[in-house]
């Protein structure tokens, strides 16, 4: 049933892992950011999925794993958006650049 | 059954029942005398402390992801001991707040999260605990909702948090990959130290210093120390990072046995780095909060180096010194805190003269200063100079001696160090000020925070049961 | 006789005057607990002859030993030797002396107001380092004591100072403490490499000093020991925090530096350095005697050149502490010996110095030599104390100066080999330069016209002066008159150093 | 009566004087102070003329050498390696006789300064001062041990700068005693280590073992010490030129001389005492104490000797050009000073070849009397006049008989005009250089030329030239003024009668001071002309001396000038020491050792300035650093576990 070898699961996450990091380091605009950060996560969670499915099938706790991260994930998110929200009421922008008070 | 069930999450159980308490204040009826609130939150805070001294089980629950001992539950009443200290602290802060009750929930789940942490027996656990740790002191850092800088801070937090937790998270998968098992005792003897291991390992690490404040890991921490309101900061600079330092010393010493070669290494770079730039960068800031936060980077290094010790007296001394941390940050930041809450004053040349009207304040800071640089009789002597001991016990694998090149290292870092402590004390004692910070009245809560600290500072040291009891736990 | 007194006493004292109010009561309480100390010291000097007499042949007596840290081998062990008791006697003579000069408080902060309360406590809580340390027989209490003396100074010389006092103050304590800091790595290398048999650690220096330490361990934490041991004796070329600290001090603050602070250096590299690890103290044995002839020579030089009077004096004290550093490298009884006595004297001699000096700058408001001269026309106690000062700073025979010297140059002369030799004739030089930069201030200070006319309207030395002055130069003319009292207290202690020395395989 | 019962007494009660009258002189006897002294001091001059009798002719002799005996002795310092300080009193025939100086002169100055010191402020201090330089003196003539030599020394070197320096807010006052104080400690400097060296080989201290030691040709400290050599001189002589150097400076032998003139600033009785009489001879007495270790070492002798000859020729030629009166005798104390050096020089240990020897103590103990009692007179001179310049004197014999008389004997006797002491002490110095070496006899019979020339030359210019008119009841002083110069111009009458040979000889026995009176003649003769001569020039007022003086040219100006060793002296002070030692050191010490520290420091704070950067404040900045930092530990860690 999986014709698809390991190596190829593995070399989409790892590409959407840089792609996360990448974004997380270009985008300006907050948003993008965290959206970003949520891509590193489901590379992560490819990742569990994967191990647990070709290397360790015996027990299902990558999977159990992954569950939570997407929970924690939508947490965060839902803190992180709050947080600009607040930060676009103070600053009147949402871009990172303009959120450089505290610095040296 | 469920006695000894419930006893083993006793403390957690505890700061979860507490919450719920505010919770339902939170539904009654709105208007409140907000002082009485503080003081009986703060009593709950001290029965939440006592009875952490009793009832103390050993054992594994939820099929061993979570397990305590007495060791841990020593540990977590420390935090106890810490959260309580800082809420008697920012009454002067909060006296004047809408959301009380909601600052207190967050900082107890928070707590909560941690305990979660420290009990972990399994990377799930763990990575749960960090997140309940974590994402809430993001929320608690913007709590100043109308402050520019506070909700910056906030936003920085959390967005390099949850960078740092992807990669963290990254080398968790990796390392589970490779083992296959997310449990430590199974995951200890999996371990063999292959590169792919290694790498992961560097990343899970990488995570820990995250929240330490390690460099290089460590470029939130004053942004966000300056930022949040000053109770947030000290909480973050005290229990949050014990916490996770208790977490990583388990951690290593159980889990990573094996490949203890590699992290003696990576200590060794991180505690050097840690304290030349943690130090280099106090040396010249102007506000409190921020000179603290660097301070307590540079404090890391040396803990860092306690850790490289890798024995019972190493883990003994780190914990040891987080005690005695607590109370001198603790000490520093709340009298900030106080002068910052009543005056607004916050920068170092405010406090030239600070002496004039102030005297008892000025001891508390001049004692907790001294304690954190490490100076006779205060407790921070002893402190350091256990972390440096068990440092240079530990014999290098490699030929030349790099456990005596590392103290070597902290002992001049020490002298750096003691050069901004003095700083603020020459501007307290000795400095000229036209128009010094004028008397500031403080009330019990905080002066009984004071009193708790500098009894802290001045017993702890020259006590030397506090120590033994910690060694008996570890060995 | 239980040895614990000597600190509880002092610690007592200070504690007791935080809750005094108001000048008076301060003052007084301090002096009585200064004068106990005193007294103390004196008792404890009577019961060590007895149990001497009583044939009491230990190395260290009054001997108390309890677990501090029983987990890293820490113990609370006490006791002393002569060359401890002699520090002790110092130390009393000087914190009495250096409560009485402090009589009247004359150093306001620069916040104006007076803080006698802090004054004292400080003043007396820098005695309890000092009466530690020289009590001492574990490693992390001698440290402990050490470190606890740098602060208090610190506070003093900022607070109360003169002139740049908080650069002095920072400087002085950022070099001290960094002294330490290397005889901490000393100390944790030299514990680590100890072994008591069942492959655990000691910190006892008794202990360490039975067993005999690889002598490559010696030779690499050495320097350590003895180099930040060194910055607190005014090792060259660690010195520049004595000049600048002892000028910009408060005259008690001057008079416990020079008097009891560099003297913990000394006693440090002779008690630590020097005797746990013999063979390293032999194979650096010629560097630390070429520094030291150096630091003699060159702060004599230098001294010439001052025109400050505490700046004379702060560099003519690098001079004389050389002396000590050279008996110590020297490596025989008799300058061990020396290096104890120079110790002592020069503890008291240049806190009498000081004390002249202070007395002085209160009345004329100067310290530039240019602006004084002549008053032993109008003080003729002062003017008299500070010739008897020099004198004694110059080894006139019959002050205890002399007798160190010549102690230290008689025991470099017991090595055969030609090198001690040229560097004691280097030595004895300075006792030329000495002559000449000590009367050219008496000249110019004290004798000739009267410098200016107000000063004809000034007031001789108070009672309390008096009584510090008088009591400083009973203990150096006792020491210079009949100097074998002390020689016989030193001698077993140096005695004991050296048999630890003598049985050490030469390595050069 | 046993020396050991009473002999301390002699040094102690001086001791006593001075601390008494040091610490409560001020207080309670403000005006008795000055008898307090000189009873103190007359009780220790007859214990110590007892002592002599007792010595010289009732037990000091053993089988007819005399013996040195040691009644007195404690140890004072012990060292580890077994030698010791220690301190004693010893008598042999120098020592007492010493002994006997000291306490006379002193007794005599004591008195003298009753009446010229009388309403001085510091009375009281003054008589303190003089008895600790009494103590001392005594002290250092009878060390038992060379380190107790050595400690006096330096005592009686504080108590000369003490007393130099009496009037101390004349600023010239000041600088003398500074000047005597540090040229003699450099002197001291050699001395020291030529004790320590000496120590080392002889292996103690005390010195009748040390002399023992070094003499006998078979011990192992001899053998050591001869043929040891250092930079190609044997360590002996190093080690007696360091100790003659010691004395030289205190003796004021050229070219350490240059502190005795300024010296002249202390009150006239104390330069009579320190500065001719005891204090100055101290360097004669120590070569004597230390002659049988000098007389096996060629070498040393022969330093001593020139440096003795040319100190005599030098300062009897300044001394014919100086006009302060107290300059002049000082000058004159250094010449007849360089007389006892050389004398001793040429003196060899034991029989007839020991003559020198005896000559130098005799001359030193016939010169004390005459040169004290010549500087007393001036001293009552100056108290009349109130000025030391020859100029502002003239014809005074009507005004102070006495004074006059006394100093014409004393001049004679310096002069060497028999039968006056002076006489025949200088005769057998001459005797002995005469049989030893020509040169020096030639140097000396000049010398004495000089003397006699510049003496008269002063008794004229004060007693007789042109007559001043004084006030006139202008007086000589009070009797206790007086009172000593009778008593000491009757010591210098009949001094020169004293068998002296049969006291004192190099080695102890008795030696028969022959008295050849053909060769006394050259000698007198010299005396003559310089008197005549001196008469001719200053008698009466006339220019005759402006001439001279003109027609000596560059020679009298740099006699004038002291040649010119003063400038030296400042010039290497000055110049050398302070200039590229003192300034360098100092200047080093601020800105090379200091900047070091400082520039640590600032360097630190630089760093830290410039690494702020990291901090930029912004989050993907901050990532940034993050992530590079995991790859750059990884890839480090990796490799180091490799």
């Amino acid at each position: 049933m999986n014709g698809i070898p390991i190596s190829h699961i593995l070399f989409v996450s790892t590409a959407l892992f840089f792609i996360g990091i990448y974004g997380m380091f270009t985008r300006r605009n907050l948003i993008t950011m965290l959206m970003a950060i949520e891509l590193m996560l489901n590379s992560v969670n490819i990742n569990f999925v994967v191990f647990n499915k070709y290397l360790w099938p015996g027990k299902l706790d990558g999977v159990f794993f992954t569950i939570f991260i997407i929970t924690i994930a939508a947490a965060e998110a839902a803190v992180a958006i709050a947080i600009i929200i607040n930060l676009y009421r103070n600053h009147q922008s949402i871009d990172v650049e303009d959120a450089v008070e505290l610095k040296h | 059954m469920w006695s000894d069930y419930l006893q083993l999450i006793k403390a957690e159980g505890l700061v979860a029942i507490i919450m719920f308490i505010l919770l339902f204040l939170k539904l009654g009826k709105k208007e409140r005398n907000t002082e009485s609130l503080l003081h009986f939150i703060n009593v709950l805070l001290v029965i939440n402390f006592i009875s952490g001294f009793f009832f103390n089980a050993e054992g594994t629950l939820f099929g061993d992801m979570f397990q305590t001992n007495s060791l841990l539950s020593l540990e977590k009443n420390i935090l106890n001991l810490g959260t309580l200290i800082i809420s008697l602290q920012s009454f002067q802060w909060l006296k004047g707040h809408k959301h009380i009750l909601e600052f207190y929930m967050l900082l107890l789940s928070t707590l909560l999260g941690m305990f979660f942490m420290i009990s972990s027996n399994n990377l799930l656990m763990f990575y749960l605990g960090l997140e309940l740790s974590t994402i809430p002191l993001a929320a608690l850092a913007n709590f100043d909702l109308e402050k520019r800088t506070s909700s910056e801070a906030a936003m920085k937090l959390i967005l390099s948090s949850a960078f740092s937790s992807g990669l963290l998270l990254f080398g968790i998968s990796m390392l589970y990959g490779a083992t296959g098992t997310l449990n430590y005792q199974e995951l200890s003897q999996q371990l063999t130290g292959t590169p792919l291991q290694i790498l992961s390992f560097v990343m899970f690490a990488a995570g820990f210093g995250f929240k330490f404040s390690a460099v290089p890991f460590h470029l939130w921490t004053a942004d966000v120390y300056e930022g949040s309101p000053v109770a947030v900061t000290s909480y973050l600079s005290v229990i949050s990072k014990g916490a996770i330092l208790f977490v990583f010393v388990s951690v290593l010493y159980r889990v990573f046995q094996n490949i203890s070669v590699v992290w003696y290494n990576l200590l060794f770079i991180l505690s050097v780095l840690t304290m030349f730039i943690g130090n280099l960068f106090a040396l010249r800031q102007q506000n409190m909060k921020r000179f603290l936060a660097f301070s307590s980077v540079a404090q890391v290094g040396f803990i860092l180096i306690g850790i490289t010790g890798q024995s019972a007296a190493g883990s003994a001394s780190v914990i040891y010194f987080i005690l005695i941390y607590i109370f001198s940050n603790l000490g520093a930041f709340g009298v900030v805190s106080l002068v910052s809450a009543v005056t607004g004053k916050e920068t170092v040349n405010d406090y030239k003269g600070f002496y004039k009207n102030n005297r008892m304040l000025s001891w508390v800071l001049a004692i907790s200063l001294f304690s954190l640089a490490g100076i006779p009789p205060t407790a921070g002597f002893f402190g350091k100079f256990f972390l440096l001991l068990a440092g240079a016990g530990k014999t290098s694998s490699s030929g030349w001696q790099l456990n005596y090149i590392l103290i070597t290292i902290a002992a001049l870092n020490m002298v750096i160090s003691l050069y901004y402590y003095l700083r603020i004390i020459k501007a307290i004692f000795m400095d000229k000020n036209d128009n010094p910070v004028e008397k500031v009245k403080s009330t019990f809560s905080p002066n009984l925070s004071f009193i708790i600290c500098v009894a802290g500072i001045l017993v702890t040291g020259f006590a030397s049961s506090a120590y033994d009891y910690i060694f008996s736990l570890v060995k | 006789m239980n040895l614990n007194l000597i600190i509880i006493i002092p610690l007592l004292t200070s504690i007791a005057v935080l809750f005094c109010k108001g000048l008076k009561q301060v003052r007084m309480i301090s002096l009585i607990g200064a004068a106990i100390q005193l007294i103390l010291s004196f008792v404890l000097l009577y019961a060590y002859w007895q149990e001497r007499a009583a044939g009491n042949t230990s190395t260290f007596i009054f001997e108390y030993n309890v677990a501090w840290y029983a987990p890293l081998h820490i113990n609370y062990h006490i006791g002393i030797d002569g060359i401890s008791m002699a520090m002790i006697l110092l130390t009393s003579f000087i914190v009495l002396t250096g409560v009485l000069v402090s009589w009247k408080m004359p150093a306001r902060t620069s916040g104006g107001e007076m803080l006698s309360k802090e004054f004292f406590f400080l003043l007396l809580f820098l005695g309890v380092g000092a009466y530690g340390f020289f009590i001492s027989l574990d490693l992390f209490t001698l440290f402990f004591f050490l470190e606890l003396a740098v602060i208090p100074k610190f506070l003093l010389i900022g607070i109360w100072g003169s002139g740049k006092k908080e650069y002095s103050a920072m400087k002085l304590a950022l070099m001290l403490m960094g002294g330490s800091a290397l005889v901490f790595v000393g100390l944790a290398g030299l514990f680590f490499n100890t072994n008591t048999g069942d492959g655990t650690h000691t910190f006892d220096i008794l202990q360490i000093a039975q067993m005999h330490i690889p002598v490559e361990v010696q030779k690499l934490f050495f320097p350590f020991a003895f180099i930040g041991f060194g910055v607190f004796g005014a090792l060259f070329p660690f010195h520049t925090w004595v000049p600048d600290g002892h000028s910009s001090a408060p005259t008690a603050a001057s008079m416990f530096l020079a008097g009891i602070s560099m003297k913990l250096g000394g006693y440090g590299c002779l008690r630590v350095a020097t005797f746990l690890m013999p063979d390293a103290a032999h194979y650096y044995s010629w560097i630390i005697i070429v520094v030291s002839c150096i630091a003699i020579l060159y702060g004599a030089f230098a001294t010439m050149m001052q025109t400050d009077l505490k700046y004379i004096n702060a560099y003519s004290s690098v001079s004389h502490c050389g002396f000590v550093l050279l008996g110590i490298g020297i490596l025989t009884q008799t300058a061990l010996v020396g290096a104890v006595m120079q110790m002592v004297s020069h503890g008291l001699m240049t806190a009498l110095f000081f004390a002249c000096i202070g007395m002085i700058y209160d009345r004329t408001h100067t310290r530039q030599m240019s602006e004084l001269g002549g008053l032993l026309k109008v003080m003729p106690f002062i003017s008299t104390t500070f010739v008897i000062a020099g004198l004694c700073s110059l080894g006139l025979p019959g002050f205890s100066g002399f007798v160190a010297e010549v102690t230290v140059f008689m025991g470099s002369w017991e090595q055969t080999d030609v090198f001690y030799k040229i560097a004691t004739i280097v030595a004895c030089a300075s006792i030329v330069v000495t002559a000449v930069y000590i009367l050219r201030t008496i000249g110019k200070a004290i004798l000739g016209p009267l410098e200016k006319n107000q000063y004809s309207l000034l007031k001789d030395a108070g009672w309390h002066e008096k009584w510090a002055a008088s009591l400083l130069i009973i203990g150096i003319v006792a020491i210079g008159v009949v100097p074998f009292w002390l020689n016989h207290l030193i001698g077993p202690g140096a005695e004991t150093i050296m048999s630890n020395i003598k049985n050490v395989t030469i390595i050069k | 009566m046993n020396y050991s019962e009473y002999i301390s007494l002699i040094l102690l009660l001086p001791l006593a004087g001075f601390v008494l009258l040091g610490l409560f002189g001020k207080k309670l006897f403000k005006q008795s102070s000055g008898m307090i002294g000189v009873l103190v001091l007359l009780i220790s001059t007859v214990l110590s003329l007892y002592t002599a009798y007792q010595y010289f002719f009732v037990n000091g002799k053993l089988n007819d050498v005399y013996q040195t005996i040691i009644p007195v002795k404690y140890t004072w310092l012990q060292f580890a390696s077994g030698t010791s300080i220690d301190m004693g009193i010893t008598l042999d025939p120098i020592a007492v006789m010493m002994l006997v100086v000291v306490t006379f002169v002193s007794l005599m100055v004591h008195i003298f300064s009753l009446g010229y010191m009388k309403g001085e402020k510091r009375f009281s201090t003054y008589y303190s001062f003089l008895s600790l330089f009494t103590f001392s003196m005594l002290g250092l003539v009878v060390a038992s041990n060379i380190f107790q030599i050595y400690i006096f020394w330096e005592l009686v070197g504080i108590s000369s700068y003490l007393l130099i320096g009496f009037y101390f807010d004349r600023p010239s006052a000041v600088a003398a005693s500074k000047k005597a104080f540090i040229i003699t400690r450099f002197a001291d400097l050699c001395f020291l280590i030529g004790i320590l060296i000496l120590a080392f080989e002889g292996g103690t201290l005390d010195f009748n073992t040390l002399i023992h030691r070094l003499t006998d040709t078979q011990s192992s400290q001899y053998i050591s010490i001869t043929t040891a050599s250092f930079l190609g001189v044997s360590v002996l002589t190093w080690a007696l030129t360091l100790v003659f150097i010691g004395g030289a400076g205190k003796s004021a032998m050229f070219p350490l001389h240059v502190w005795l003139p300024d010296a002249m600033e202390g009150p006239t009785p104390v330069s009579a005492l320190i500065h001719a009489a005891t204090m100055v001879v101290a360097g004669v007495y120590l070569v004597a104490r230390l002659f049988p270790v000098f007389s096996i070492n060629e070498a040393s002798l022969y330093i001593v000797t020139w440096i003795g000859a040319i100190s005599a020729i030098l300062a009897a030629i300044v001394a014919c050009t100086q006009t302060d009166i107290k300059r002049v005798l000082a000058y004159s104390t250094m010449s007849q000073i360089g007389y006892m050096m050389f004398a001793l020089g040429v003196a060899h240990l034991g029989g007839e070849s020991g003559l020198g020897y005896t000559a130098s103590m005799f001359h030193l103990f016939t010169h004390a009397f005459f040169k004290s009692l010549l500087f007393l007179c001036a001293g009552a001179v100056i108290h009349l006049i109130h000025s030391n310049e020859m100029n502002d004197m003239g014809g005074l014999r009507k005004y102070m008989p006495v004074t006059h008389i006394t100093f014409l004997v004393a001049c004679l006797a310096i002069a060497g005009v028999p039968p006056l002491s002076g006489f025949f002490s200088k005769e057998e110095v001459l005797l002995a250089a005469f049989h030893s070496n020509k040169l020096i006899y030639g140097i000396a019979l000049f010398t004495s030329g000089l003397t006699a020339f510049y003496m008269f030359r002063l008794y004229f210019s004060i007693f007789w030239n042109k007559s001043k008119s004084l006030d006139t009841h202008a007086h000589e002083g009070t009797f206790s003024m007086k009172l000593p110069l009778i008593v000491l111009s009757i010591c210098t009458l009949l001094a020169g009668f004293i068998p002296f040979g049969n006291f004192i000889s190099s080695d102890g026995k008795n030696l028969e001071l022959p008295f050849l009176l053909n060769f006394s003649i050259a000698p007198v003769l010299f005396a003559l002309t310089g008197i005549v001569v001196a008469m001719r020039m200053y008698k009466k007022e006339n220019n005759l001396p402006h001439r001279v003086a003109a027609s000596l040219g560059g020679l009298y100006k740099a006699a004038y000038r002291k040649f010119y060793i003063d400038e030296i002296y400042l010039f290497i002070t000055k110049k050398i020491i302070f200039n590229l030692i003192g300034r360098p050191a100092a200047w080093i010490d601020k800105n090379i050792v200091d900047g070091t520290m400082n520039g640590i420091a600032y360097g630190t704070g630089k760093v830290s300035h410039w690494i702020k950067g990291i901090q930029s404040g912004k989050v993907q900045g901050y990532a940034l650093y993050f992530f590079s930092g995991i790859i750059v530990l990884a890839i480090l860690v990796i490799y180091f576990w490799k």
